[in-house]
């Protein structure tokens, strides 16, 4: 067998497994979110609702699009915010004279490897002694150092990787090192920056316990969260909503994807890091 | 670019100093409750018409549903010694710990000579209101462990009533599943909480309590005893020798699951709290109409058991308006509101007085039995670290109905654990224990 | 502008201890002049090249610009304050612009207004004859292009001081010659003063006015291409201009009757009278003979002053050949253009003393 | 923003994390640290204990069956998440038609928030209506409903297949980074030598990848150490404690507010994943890379 027709093989063989390993759990959810009673696949039969939706994007009492409003701002700002914080430190520790550069990168992993219930009544405090309990900032602020070293990681891998010459040339042509920053190395290292962007945005959008403990309400509460207060008080899961608020919330992650996906392919790699 | 980021920050900053500015205003009451968004609601309506009466601003904290993390929000900000919330809902299983760490307001220093205790349950509020002699809480919902049967199968297989012990549960439950199984091979005969979470706790205190049995007695563990483990291994024999009770009794039967299961007609007898009967009965529901509860079978020698849960209502020691506080418990402890609430929600009032009240009854004939059953009510251990205790039973039990141990062997290691995990709290703790038994012993022998 | 240069020195301290890359160098670069920093790889000549564009910090010594010091103890200018251009070895184009992007982003860096900027750019654009491929991406462009855009990219703002890295040598040998003739011209005509680093000796005669040779860090000597090949000061400077190399042997030399003479294999020779003064300051009874090749004569018959030997290996250059000569105990190589010699053949050498290098034996600089 | 010296760059440009890190989580962690060697409980007057809590936990057997979980359940997760990141990454850095939909699909289970997928899998692991049941009946490989999280073991797969659900997406994602970073002129000369593309793939691609790929390997280690919602969902530590995880153990003690103890797992935990981190770190020599 040529190696041509063993790679298309394979490809086939790994496409098929991808498909069906990510997409089977998530199709049954699309379905679930469509169906009247969850155990359709037992002895009741599938009966088809969009009561699911209609409840989860107009019932007041459920505040699911607030929910979706907060994570999406909080994720979004706290996910721009760590990546340039992230890409500051990383351009730092890649080209400036720093003392303790890998100290200081293995620092902030290591006090991140910390388990996030540990540190959540610190941070009540924190936010509550600056009145932040229950809004945006409660969680964007923790949600930057939550993602830092992720990000941190990921871009001092990258920016290692472009050539020093470039910042000399900027420094000559007369940049100054921030201006190196934002004008060559970060669009330079602009697939990596949107990949870390994206991992940071879905990290932040993910979090749990910290949305737990540092909102009390619709005002600033995030969508995990959010969910989780679908759950009645001797444990009654509506399925049925639970599913069509994780399939609709997953539309605007979907959407990020395609965007960063654009830009990607859009030819930034085409010359990068060669000339 | 460098514009752009400037501007950015600022933007940033603004937000931050403007949600600061939010919060300001005059102070309000914060009730903290969790649940789903109609009981949230519920409770929004509720405070709504409380704030125009009392002309006191309230407002809800919203929790979410799962205990461990209702409590977690709780215990940060009274740790934190926070002014908010001033009101709260605890479970019943954490008002030893609530009390003991000195969180709660003492409501005999807040009520006047108007309120009368009386209404309530009051075994309820002798076994778990009263800390150290100190009334601390009001029960706003209580709940107890009940058998929901199926009167069309039992007539139809030729009983004639629910059973009164676990043999003839067994009995039952074995001959009606051997017969339905040819029309629906999902058919059980009896579904309970069985995975590892508090539920199991309260499942094995029925079982283990109605022979006898039980967790904690006159300050001592005594859950390697016999009986406890004649309860425990009906318990895995329900599951793995009789056959009645489904495999996934110890992983995923919880509340919900247990109630799907009998209410998809699925099952025979199903052991749930209250909360069950208004969902059994609602349109469209398959055991509509053929349902009925009961007590709790019992061993021989023994008594029906229900295991007493609910929450209870209490105002924070670091309120900064007790008095207001007060006012809001008075209100929803009020027989207007709990009336409401069991209208409304389906629950079951801490006030004893409801359950003779016609309209409730009315619309809730299921009240007039639970009634009795709450007053075979068995609470957990009243003790300060009682969740770790629980953590360490639910572990050995669950790991002896999923034959990882066996039964006796199972108690034995959970008797030792306790012992050892709690020598750490108990040194200090002895004291306040030896009181909490004298009261035990005094109210209890009272009621 | 004038460049000064007063004993700088440049020590870099890592984990494993502290190297100076460039040591006590004191020059002068006169206005408009094309200047040669010539050495191997690690001599410093690099390093030198980043403190004069401020990319480096000198650790002692001073750098003025003209009047202005722009590095001293306390002083230091950055590079875009010192209006210096550089040109890189990897040309270190900006990946994610187009060649027009990266020729006008000086001038964006400068704010200059939009018209000149499209003015400036196509004017040096005309002058490297790139205006062809402006859109294109330094990925899509070939390596003569993009040295062409690098170079553009230096001399769009017309600086002062035009530094260059090894430009050249990521090229091939023919597009190597022709950009050498086409920077000079280039140079000439703007009359920038410019500063160029290379290891190839051909390119630093050819380019430089002065060169300036350096060997680990230290300036071994400056001189225009005449002086450096006819004048060399040290025997690495003689052994590192001029293609092909010198030979350099260590001999013994003594006095003799009012003349000197050293040693090659078995004879005596005897120097002439000018070469005299050289050896008198020495001490010791060994020097360094240096002889290009080039100033051996190589002939078949054994010659009364012929040294005789043996030819061990060709290395034909075209128009010459290079012999390898093994004479008893030393080896010499020779260029000769007579004849083709074979390997084993037995030959004699006439050495032209007049030519002859002369250095202490052992040198310490 | 003008930076006439590096050095003051440097220190510029490093703030901000230090900044955010330090107060954020530096500090809490400190706190936690010190809160270890205390009686630190709700109900009982604070104490300076020194290291009872860390004694206590030598005889906890309950401490010992989660320390053991944490570490089978990384080093089983987590190589295996790593081989099927890769095998989606290198097929979503291929030129295939469709590849913006298939890069979709492979985010998509990320996407999701692990407090909900967690109960997507509760419903797929359903005894008597889930999809794997489902499956499994209607393929014709049991006649019998499997009872997934029954058994120790199959608890214990059944979380590494809800996890890796999630978490496969993120090492893919980071590798595929990685792997558009690669020069294409690299494979053509390797194509022209003639390697087979497993060849290529060994010689070329995994070196090249490597720092990409420690990062994803420490990222994920450290997270599948910490591991919390999946099992709190799924089985809350069951059957008979055969899943709890350390980090669900220190939960425990944090919510029934014995915060002392509960700091000292933590702590345990902390420890654990710094040596996995060294360990990693060490091996791939990446500060050399840095520089």
């Amino acid at each position: 067998m040529s190696e041509l027709w063993q790679k298309r093989l394979l490809t086939g063989l790994g496409v098929a497994v991808m498909l069906l390993f990510c997409l089977l759990p998530f199709g049954y959810m699309v379905l679930t979110s469509f169906a009247q009673q969850p155990d359709y696949l037992g002895q009741a039969s599938f009966q088809f609702t969009l009561e699911n939706y209609r409840a989860i994007l107009t019932a007041e009492s459920l505040h699911f699009l607030e929910y979706l409003r907060n994570s999406l701002i909080v994720s979004g700002v706290s996910a721009t915010l760590a990546v340039l914080v992230a890409s500051l430190a990383a351009y730092a520790m890649t080209r400036l004279p720093l003392p303790g550069k890998g100290l200081i990168l293995f620092g902030v992993l290591a006090v991140s490897m910390f388990p996030p219930v540990s540190i959540v009544s610190y941070l009540f405090q924190v936010m509550n002694t600056f009145g932040l309990i229950n809004t945006w900032p409660a969680l964007i602020f923790p949600y930057i150092a939550w993602v830092l070293p992720l990000s941190l990681w990921i871009l001092v891998s990258y920016f290692a990787q472009i050539p020093r010459d470039l910042d000399r040339a900027a420094l000559i042509d007369g940049c100054s090192r921030w201006q190196i920053l934002t004008r060559v190395v970060l669009p330079v290292a602009a697939p990596g920056i949107f990949s870390t962007l994206l991992l940071a945005f879905i990290f932040a959008f993910n979090e749990f316990m910290f949305a737990l403990m540092l909102t009390t309400d619709y005002q600033a509460r995030t969508i995990p969260v959010g969910i989780a207060l679908f759950q009645g008080l001797h444990g009654q899961i509506p399925w049925g909503r639970i599913m069509a608020a994780s399939v609709f919330t997953s539309l605007p992650v979907i959407a990020l994807t395609l965007m960063f996906q654009r830009r990607i392919i859009q030819g930034l790699t085409r010359g990068a890091v060669k000339g | 670019m460098l514009n752009m980021l400037q501007r950015f920050f600022l933007l940033i900053v603004m937000v931050c100093v403007l949600a600061a500015c939010r919060r300001g205003g005059e102070p309000a009451l914060v009730l903290a409750v969790g649940g789903a968004p109609s009981e949230l609601a519920f409770w929004e309506q509720v405070l709504a018409d409380f704030s125009e009466q009392a002309g006191i601003r309230a407002e809800l904290r919203r929790q979410p549903t799962d205990s461990d993390q209702r409590r977690q929000g709780l215990l940060i900000a009274l740790k934190a010694r926070q002014q908010d919330p001033d009101v709260f809902l605890m479970d019943v299983v954490w008002l030893s710990q609530f009390a003991a760490s000195n969180w709660l307001y003492p409501l005999d220093d807040l009520a006047g000579a108007d309120f009368d205790p009386s209404v309530f349950f009051t075994r309820v509020l002798n076994l778990v209101d009263r800390q150290s002699g100190a009334l601390v809480a009001l029960p706003v919902y209580i709940d107890g462990g009940l058998l929901y049967y199926r009167k069309d199968l039992l007539a139809e297989y030729g009983f004639s009533g629910p059973p009164r012990t676990w043999d003839e549960l067994l009995e039952q439950g074995a001959k009606v599943q051997a017969g339905e199984r040819s029309r629906n091979p999902g058919f059980w005969g009896f579904v309970w909480q069985g995975a590892q979470y508090e539920g199991l706790i309260c499942n094995f205190l029925e079982f283990a309590a109605s022979g006898g049995g039980g967790i904690y007695r006159d300050g001592g563990f005594i859950l390697s005893s016999p009986a406890n483990e004649r309860a425990l291994s009906l318990m895995r024999s329900l599951i793995h020798e009789k056959r009645i009770s489904p495999p996934s009794t110890y992983t995923q039967m919880k509340e919900e699951d247990v109630r799907t299961t009998f209410q998809s007609g699925n099952a025979l007898f199903e052991r749930n709290w209250p909360y069950a009967w208004p969902l059994h009965q609602q349109d469209g529901s398959p055991v509509a109409g053929k349902t009925g509860i009961a007590a709790l079978p019992h061993f021989p020698d023994g008594q029906p058991v229900s295991t007493l849960g609910g929450w209870h209502i209490g105002v924070s020691r670091y309120s900064d308006m007790p008095q207001q506080a007060w006012e809001l418990v008075k209100y929803l402890t009020s027989h207007r509101v709990q009336k409401r609430m069991a209208l409304e929600l389906g629950w079951n009032p801490g006030r004893s007085d409801l359950y003779r009240d016609p309209q409730v009854l009315e619309e809730m004939p299921h009240f007039a039995e639970l009634r009795s059953i709450f007053s075979y009510a068995e609470a957990r251990p009243m003790l300060p670290y009682y969740s770790q205790i629980s953590a360490i039973v639910q572990r050995h039990l669950n790991a002896a109905l999923a034959t990882r141990s066996r039964p006796e062997q199972a108690l034995r290691a959970a008797q030792a654990e306790i012992e050892r995990v709690t020598a750490r709290y108990r040194i200090e703790s002895e004291k306040s224990d030896h009181e909490f038994h004298e009261r035990h012993e005094f109210f209890g022998e009272k009621n | 502008m004038e460049l000064h240069l007063e004993n700088l020195g440049k020590r870099f301290t890592t984990l494993r201890g502290s190297v100076d890359a460039v040591k006590d160098v004191t020059l002068t670069i006169a206005e408009g002049e094309f200047f040669v920093l010539l050495g191997p790889s690690g001599c410093g000549k690099s390093t030198l090249l980043n403190l004069l564009a401020g990319l480096e910090k000198p650790t002692s010594g001073t750098i003025r610009f003209g009047e202005r010091v722009v590095a001293e103890r306390r002083t230091f200018v950055a590079p875009r304050e010192r209006d210096v251009a550089m040109v890189f070895q990897s040309y270190a184009l900006y990946p994610h612009m187009s060649a027009f992007g990266n020729i006008a982003f000086p001038l964006k860096v400068a704010k200059e207004e939009k018209e000149k900027i499209e003015r400036s750019v196509r004017e040096i654009a005309a002058i490297l004859k790139i205006e062809d491929f402006l859109d294109a991406r330094p990925g899509e462009l070939s390596g003569g292009q993009r040295q062409r855009v690098a170079m553009a990219r230096a001399l769009v703002r017309k600086p002062r001081l035009f530094l260059l890295d090894e430009p050249l040598s990521n090229l091939d040998a023919q597009l190597r010659a022709e950009t050498r003739i086409e920077l000079k011209r280039l140079q000439q005509k703007l009359g920038i003063t410019t500063v160029y680093v290379t290891h190839d000796q051909v390119e630093a005669m050819t380019l430089g006015q002065r060169i300036a040779v350096l060997r680990e860090g230290r300036l071994e000597q400056i001189g225009d291409a005449d002086d450096l090949y006819r004048r060399p000061q040290s025997p690495f400077v003689a052994r590192f201009v001029g293609a092909p190399q010198m030979n350099l042997l260590q001999v013994p030399w003594k006095r003799e009757q009012g003349t000197v003479q050293v040693r090659l294999g078995e004879r005596w020779l005897e120097l002439p009278e000018d070469k005299v003064e050289a050896l008198v300051r020495m001490e010791g009874d060994v020097c360094i003979f240096g002889l290009r090749p080039e100033h051996i004569e190589v002939r078949t018959e054994s010659g009364e002053h012929g040294l005789h030997g043996t030819v061990e290996a060709v290395e034909p250059l075209g128009r010459e050949q290079l012999l390898h000569v093994a004479l008893k105990d030393i080896r010499l190589s020779a260029l000769t253009a007579e004849r083709d010699f074979v390997g084993g053949e037995s030959i004699s050498l006439r050495l032209d003393l007049s030519r002859a290098h002369l250095f202490p034996a052992e040198n310490a600089s | 923003m003008k930076l006439t010296h590096d050095k003051r760059a440097a220190a510029l440009f490093i703030l901000p994390l230090l900044l955010t890190v330090g107060v954020f989580i530096l500090v809490p962690v400190l706190g936690t640290v010190a809160n270890s060697f205390l009686r630190d409980v709700t109900f009982l007057p604070e104490r300076y204990i020194g290291l009872a809590n860390y004694r206590a936990l030598l005889n906890d057997g309950a401490f010992w069956q989660s320390l053991r979980f944490t570490c089978l359940f990384t080093l089983v997760s987590v190589p295996l998440e790593l081989i099927f990141g890769m095998i989606f990454a290198l097929i979503l850095n291929q030129a295939l038609p469709g590849r913006g939909v298939l890069r979709v699909a492979v985010l998509i289970p990320w996407a999701i928030p692990a407090a909900i997928s967690g109960r997507a899998f509760e419903l797929i692991y359903n005894y008597s209506y889930g999809l794997a049941n489902y499956l499994l009946q209607n393929l014709g490989l049991a006649d019998e409903p499997v009872n997934w999280l029954g058994t120790g073991w199959g608890a214990f797969f059944s979380l590494v297949v809800a996890d890796g659900w999630k978490t496969t997406p993120f090492i893919a994602i980071i590798l595929l980074a990685g792997l558009s970073a690669i020069p294409e002129e690299l494979h053509q000369q390797a194509r022209v030598d003639r390697a087979h593309f497993l060849q290529r793939f060994w010689r070329i691609t995994l070196p090249l990848l490597k720092p990409v790929l420690v990062v994803a390997l420490l990222f994920r280690t450290v997270q599948a150490l910490r591991i919390f919602d999946v099992i709190f969902v799924l089985t809350g530590g069951g059957p008979g404690g055969a899943t709890n995880a350390l980090s669900l153990y220190g939960y425990q003690y944090f919510v029934s507010g014995d915060f002392g103890y509960g700091s000292a797992i933590s702590v345990v935990l902390f420890a654990l994943a710094l040596v996995f981190a060294l360990l990693y770190v060490r091996a791939s020599r990446f500060q050399e890379e840095m520089r």
